[in-house]
């Protein structure tokens, strides 16, 4: 029983380890500062690891943007990122864990509808903000729970957005619709099949591919067979830019139309040349057209040496929703650290912020009645795409 | 070091000793949590002293009073001081779901030796048969009835999933079992791929599952009209089914049908001359591993609010097994540990480790490549934990043994047994 | 009275005859012995009738039942266990345990009545336990009832197999090679105990065995095969001087010189 | 309907080939591995992908160092499969080294062999996601384009129920390079010395071992043979297809392996065929699955009917449609 020799042993030096533990004192804020924290959730590995670094970098950069400002008040903020995998039990449990830190008060996050949702419901047992960058899916907000939000467009209105233009622009009368079987694809195909067929559109195929596939040469045999007007792919980058790229292997030369998640300089890497003529909705805008957005790239290519991507800006910008809440809830407070109750209620009266993407105010169900629809076309095979429309509510 | 093992070996020679070290454990590393209460360090000391009890030289129903009083009283106690309440006992209930799923693979894999890479699926029929009927989701399909259920009905689900779940794990389990050796894994697999891509595409023609857009807004339980809500509360109910899990498990593994299962282990033709029918046998442990599995997935359900198909992907299938083998296949103490090691470093230690590593690289300007986050690096920790073990740990963390029986007892009882039969004597034969 | 009935037992693997049109009776309460070379289908033959292999044609009879087509379990509850030439323990249990998994088929505790902990069931397990013991008391095993079967001696691992075929209770019991790889003095308390049984147990026995000085002491018939085929079939003394026998034998020079 | 299906057969067939081929060389290398050991070693389909990647990363090398515009395509693809199919043989004898042959010595039960397969392919998926991503910030890779000329199979004009087809040069070059490994394993495997002892050892290991041949080195020439034609065909995929990720391995293994299983496992003949035929259903009924069904089933559903092949051929034919049925000894 030689283990049962090692065990009081192994006790003993946990109790060392107890003792040391309890000793170290806990760290603080640096020069006296009140520490208020902002978390984040996307995934920063998986899939749509590129978008959701997006996210954690453009939210990272509005904190120390604004930084100064916090710092006169005697605050500082910091960023708690964390990965949530694109797995929904991923991001409960580390909601769970940003629920239990005190000094978070708000949460940047989530990329995927399927991981906000149940995260979500942890925030609002726990009173905490939550502004999401770019959850699309219609029930994150319906569910009309006080403390979620989010700065871009719904699935009700990106989906119908882009097949009006699918429709009315492009004069497409058939249409192959292509999903990639996850909560995000499914509901903008879904939402996109819907109004086009409303529009008077022949939806003459609609179809599931598996995420992580490479070869979809048998969907899209099918696709090209039915000889369609046009090809709409809802789903993520790595996926779409296969499609578009085996598309024109088979000889289709038509447009192709996706959602947001192709809103990526991964869909022109990986797609190459046949990138050209595919057109996209994103409730992003193109940060290249304003000074503002410019001077935003540069800064963002100079912190982190990576380009920007579309959520870059969006995330950035629901940061500073978050820190614009944050400070009129300072303020109401007589300049001390605020409560999350109070905290969530100023976020949501947030009205006007002039983001570098766009504009915020927050409706009551926690939606902002400025996100827009932008509709992109590749010409050349170069990111960021030519923006062709600008679709508001 | 030899000396000082030996101090404590002599320390540890009396009961009264072990008793008051054990005690003095629980109390500092208590005292250790009240006063620090952010440090997952502390928690996890704590918690430590369930091992430690475990090896203590107790009578068995002392160990087992006292664990259950540290683990349903000490700890949430001491917990509840903290801000980190909530994400301990979050912690906690995943402890308790994947220890009792992992208990229910044990015996597929451990018991019966049946490799079975689709467990998760049966966590998902548990997770399903809830959702679909405590949202309006069943509504969608059901003529009948008027839907989302009460949260009353939670308490009932966690039965109806059990049963569910076991009859999936007979329908999967008769065709299966027609397969011999390795092809079962690789069949296993398959029906778990075949479960999940179901329910990720039975949205149409009839929406029985809502297909990838998952089911939300799941009605949380209730008991006795308070609602259930909080991971501290669903840390009871998830440590109540692991309880029934283990006293299942425990009395199985000894009676006639558990020894059915290990001599089908370990040699299926002679257990068939034994009188041992196969296949009811290898149905039993498939129904029976399924059924744990299903009841903490009505679990899951409740606590997640949430369901959709990306939960049940072979990777968490191979989590479990990675559990029962890193535990010891066949140990049920082994396992509860492997499940409990497996959970705690993927939800504390190495989300801890990650955010300390980028703290660092916030703070300091150490830039750390986010590729390097340990937190990523779940799918390398696990494989080489896989491969170490297979290769120089076979029987696991904490080997299985056998029970052993009391000879002197037998002895006395055999010789009074033949006493009686002399007394009544009419010289039967046969013992 | 004719407890064993064999009848045209033939079977083939793809086009290759392993036994053919074997015709035995056996006598109940005897001690039979299968001789012959090796590869004469020895095996095969106990094989067919614990339904391990199923036969090509031909019938078994346990008690004027027909045992084809039945699983191999089945065949155990009806009577007739065995023991396996290359040793088939269940290494990883308790030599107890394997006596135990033995009396599986007349144990009556189902199993939710032992999550139940039924007073009864609990019982019956008790006495289940002071059995095995005192079957592993009858096969000298006493000592090591704890034991890992994997761990035990060579010859203890063959006589735990036997207290194990013992412990279901059978009607028939066969023995593939009891004696293979033990010392005579191993072998002459193997012989007691095959003895013993018979009268004890009132048991019929069929032994395979190539150990003929065993076989000449304790057979009442002996029948042997060669090449698949039933070449003779008597008393001890006719088989001693049978000359197909011999020729048989010859060829490997193992000689029956009892 | 009808009259729908027909007129694609041609694109599917030429698809489903493309895919099948890739299968039936991975599928070589479990039924290899299966042959000789009875292990189904899981992670074959990751030794695939580190191929892929390891293709690529020559091919990166080269094109910094200008060869891919000075040097003929053809050459450069020769370069870029030689040494990754001879990288991916070493890793595949070191894995054999390091993890399966203490399991061996020590006669460890099956499972345990199955579930090292397992960790060394998590092991591989990291390492590589790991690697890709320290170098590019992602992990899905995308190779320089190459061999992506466009061709046109005029068949409408000649038979007017078919649609005109179309493939890409990479196609023929998938084609050919298979069908060129191909022959020469199965030349390899019934005229060498080695291949006889290959054969020899997976019919019985101990007599192999009476008759002085070497079944340690045996078992490491097969490894190293199963897995430099998966790392071989892990460079076509990548060239076929543009587009790699860590995790290409883990799903098509578990079809090479369906494949392996459908023309009996251990046969080498049999995975081959069984990997094009694999390909083939799975193309068709990616494209035909909702014409059929009407739309209550589509494409998504494809992998299920792969899985749901698999389980019939386990239980109806376990030895496959070419293998013989084996009895265990009692």
């Amino acid at each position: 029983m030689k283990l049962k020799r090692v065990v009081p042993l192994l006790a003993i030096i946990a109790l060392l380890i107890g003792a040391l533990a309890a000793c170290s004192p806990k760290s603080g804020g640096s020069n006296g500062k009140t520490v208020i924290e902002i978390g984040s959730q996307s995934p920063l590995s998986g899939g749509s690891a590129t978008l959701g670094d997006a996210i954690r970098l453009g939210a990272k950069l509005a904190i120390e943007d604004r930084q100064k400002e916090f710092e006169k008040k005697g605050f500082q903020i910091k960023l708690k990122d964390l990965d949530d995998q694109g797995d929904p039990k991923k991001g409960v449990a580390n909601a769970q864990i940003l629920a239990s830190d005190k000094d978070v008060l708000a949460v940047v996050g989530h990329l995927n509808s399927g991981v906000a949702i149940p995260s979500s419901e942890v925030y609002n047992k726990n009173n905490l903000a939550m502004v999401s960058p770019a959850t699309t899916a219609t029930v994150v907000t319906d569910r009309k729970l006080p403390t979620v939000n989010r700065i871009c467009a719904r699935d009700d209105f990106q989906g119908p957005a882009g097949a009006n233009f699918a429709v009315k622009t492009l004069k497409a009368k058939k249409i192959f619709v292509i999903q990639d079987k996850t909560a995000y694809g499914s509901g903008l195909a879904e939402q996109f099949r819907d109004q086009a067929k409303k529009l008077g559109a022949e939806i003459v195929g609609y179809e599931g591919i598996t995420v992580g596939e490479k070869d979809f040469n048998g969907v899209l045999s099918q696709a090209v067979a039915k000889k369609p007007d046009l090809i709409y792919f809802g789903g993520v980058y790595a996926e779409g830019g296969l499609i578009i790229k085996q598309a024109r292997q088979k000889g289709f030369d038509g447009p192709i139309m996706g959602g947001d998640g192709l809103d990526s300089s991964s869909t022109v890497q990986i797609a190459g040349d046949s990138v050209k003529g595919v057109y996209l909705t994103s409730v992003a805008g193109d940060v290249s057209k304003t000074e503002k957005g410019q001077a935003f790239a540069k800064k963002y290519k100079k912190e982190f040496g990576k380009n920007v991507e579309s959520y870059s800006a969006y995330g950035y910008d629901a940061a500073g929703v978050i820190l614009d809440g944050l400070m009129k809830a300072i303020d109401g407070n007589d300049g001390k650290k605020p409560t999350r109750e109070q905290v969530t209620k100023a976020i949501r009266s947030v009205q006007n912020y002039d983001g570098v993407t766009t504009k915020v105010s927050l409706d009551d169900k926690g939606d902002n009645k400025f996100a827009k629809v932008y509709i992109y076309n590749f010409t050349e095979a170069k990111y960021p795409p030519v923006q062709k429309a600008e679709i508001s509510q | 070091m030899t000396s000082l093992s030996a101090f404590f070996e002599k320390i540890a020679q009396s009961k009264k000793n072990q008793i008051i070290l054990f005690l003095t454990y629980v109390i500092v590393t208590g005292a250790g949590l009240f006063l620090l209460p952010d440090s997952t360090i502390a928690f996890l000391l704590l918690l430590f002293s369930i091992l430690i009890l475990y090896y203590l030289n107790l009578n068995l129903r002392a160990k087992w009073v006292t664990g259950i009083v540290i683990l349903a009283v000490v700890v949430p106690f001491i917990a509840s001081f903290s801000d980190s309440y909530q994400t301990y006992m979050e912690v906690g209930t995943l402890v308790g779901i994947y220890c009792a799923m992992a208990l229910g693979l044990n015996i597929v894999v451990g018991f019966a030796g049946l490799l079975d890479l689709g467990f998760i699926a049966f966590f998902a029929v548990g997770a399903y048969t809830y959702a679909i009927f405590a949202s309006d989701q069943a509504s969608k399909f059901m003529p009948f009835g008027h839907y989302p259920l009460s949260g009353g009905t939670f308490w009932i689900f966690i039965f109806i999933a059990a049963i569910v779940a076991a009859i999936f794990g007979i329908l999967l389990g008769v065709p299966v079992l027609r397969v011999r050796g390795d092809y079962l894994a690789i069949v296993t697999l398959g029906f778990g791929e075949i479960i999940r891509i179901l329910l990720n595409n039975m949205d149409h023609p009839i929406n029985i599952t809502n297909g990838s857009m998952g089911i939300a807004s799941i009605t949380p339980p209730s008991f006795f009209g308070i609602s259930i809500g909080s991971s501290n509360q669903f840390y009871y109910i998830a440590f109540a089914i692991f309880l029934l899990v283990i006293y299942v498990v425990r009395k199985l593994e000894y009676s006639k049908l558990g020894r059915a299962w290990k001599a089908v282990r370990d040699n299926e033709i002679a257990a068939q001359s034994m009188g041992i029918p196969l296949v009811k046998t290898k149905l039993a442990a498939f129904a029976i591993g399924a059924s744990f599995s299903g009841m903490m997935g009505v679990v899951f359900a409740a606590k997640q609010m949430f369901v959709d198909a990306t939960s049940f992907t072979y990777l968490e299938s191979t989590m479990v097994l990675v559990m029962v083998i890193l535990g010891g296949m066949g140990s049920v103490p082994g396992v509860i540990l492997g499940a409990a090691v497996v959970i705690i470093l993927r939800t504390q230690v190495l989300t801890n480790i990650s955010n300390w590593l980028s703290a660092m690289s916030s703070n300091y300007g150490i830039s750390i490549p986010p590729a390097l986050s340990p937190e990523k690096m779940q799918l390398l920790i696990f494989g080489i934990l896989l491969i170490v073990f297979a290769l120089y740990r076979t029987q696991g963390l904490i080997p299985h043994k056998n029970r052993k029986v009391d000879v002197a007892k037998l002895k006395k009882e055999s010789e009074q047994a033949a006493l009686t039969r002399k007394k009544t004597a009419s010289g039967g034969a046969d013992s | 009275m004719n407890i064993l009935e064999v009848k045209h037992l033939t079977k083939e693997f793809g086009g290759l005859t392993a036994t053919s049109d074997i015709n035995m009776t056996i006598k109940k309460n005897s001690i039979t012995a299968v001789i012959g070379p090796n590869g004469a289908g020895k095996t095969t033959f106990f094989n067919m009738i614990t339904a391990v292999y199923h036969p090509t044609s031909g019938d078994i009879l346990l008690n004027g039942k027909s045992l084809v087509g039945l699983k191999p379990h089945q065949v155990s509850q009806f009577g007739i266990t065995r023991t396996f030439q290359n040793i088939r323990l269940f290494e990883n249990m308790t030599v107890l345990e394997n006596v135990l998994v033995g009396m599986h088929q007349n144990l009556k505790s189902h199993w939710i009545g032992t999550l139940l902990q039924l007073p009864h069931i609990r019982k019956i397990e008790e006495n289940a336990r002071t059995t095995a013991y005192d079957i592993l008391n009858y096969v000298g095993l006493e000592n090591y009832v704890n034991e890992n079967a994997g761990n035990l001696a060579y010859g203890a691992q063959r006589r735990l197999e036997i207290g194990r075929a013992i412990a279901a209770k059978p009607k028939v019991l066969l023995l593939d090679e009891p004696a293979a790889g033990m010392n005579p003095k191993e072998t002459e308390r193997l012989t007691n105990l095959i003895h013993d049984m018979r009268t004890k147990l009132d048991v019929t026995i069929i032994l395979i065995e190539h150990d003929m000085n065993l076989v000449m002491k304790i057979s009442d018939s002996i029948y042997v095969l060669d090449h698949g085929e039933l070449i003779a079939s008597g008393k001890p003394n006719e088989i001693r001087n049978n000359k197909k026998v011999i020729e048989a034998y010859l060829g490997k020079g193992a000689v029956s010189n009892g | 309907m009808l009259a729908h299906i027909i007129q694609n057969l041609p694109q599917v067939l030429i698809d489903g080939l493309t895919l099948g081929v890739v299968y039936a060389v991975v599928a070589i290398g479990y039924t290899m591995v299966y042959g000789i050991l009875e292990l189904i070693n899981f992670a074959h389909g990751d030794v695939f992908m580190t191929g892929a990647f390891i293709g690529a990363i020559v091919l990166f090398l080269l094109m910094g160092m200008g060869f891919l515009a000075a040097l003929p395509a053809i050459l450069v693809f020769i370069i870029v499969i030689v040494i990754a199919a001879i990288a991916t043989g070493l890793l595949g004898v070191g894995i054999e080294r390091v993890a399966y042959r203490p399991l061996r010595k020590k006669n460890a039960p099956k499972l345990i062999a199955l579930i090292t397969s397992i960790g060394i392919s998590f092991v591989l998926e990291d390492l590589v996601r790991f690697i890709a991503e320290l170098k590019t910030g992602n992990y899905i890779v995308t190779a320089p384009p190459m061999f992506n000329h466009k061709f046109t199979l005029n068949l409408h004009s000649a038979l007017p129920f078919f649609n005109n087809a179309t493939f890409q040069s990479s196609f023929l070059l998938v084609l050919i390079v298979t069908i060129i490994m191909l022959i020469a394993l199965d030349l390899f495997v019934n005229k060498t010395k080695w291949g006889m002892a290959m054969r020899a050892v997976a019919q019985d290991r101990d007599t192999a071992s009476l008759m002085t041949i070497n079944v340690n080195r045996v078992i490491s020439v097969t490894f190293f043979i199963g897995s430099a034609l998966g790392g071989a065909t892990g460079v076509l995929f990548m060239i076929q297809y543009g587009t790699i990720d860590p995790y290409i391995g883990f799903i098509l293994g578990i079809k090479a392996f369906t494949a392996a299983v459908l023309g009996g496992i251990g046969n080498i003949r049999g995975a081959m065929f069984g990997g094009v035929m694999l390909g083939l259903l799975e193309m068709f009924a990616a494209s035909n699955l909702s014409i059929i069904t009407h739309g209550a089933m589509g494409a998504e559903y494809k992998d299920v009917f792969a899985f749901i092949i698999l389980i019939l051929v386990l239980i109806f034919k376990p030895e496959g449609l070419f293998g013989k049925a084996v009895v265990e000894k009692v």
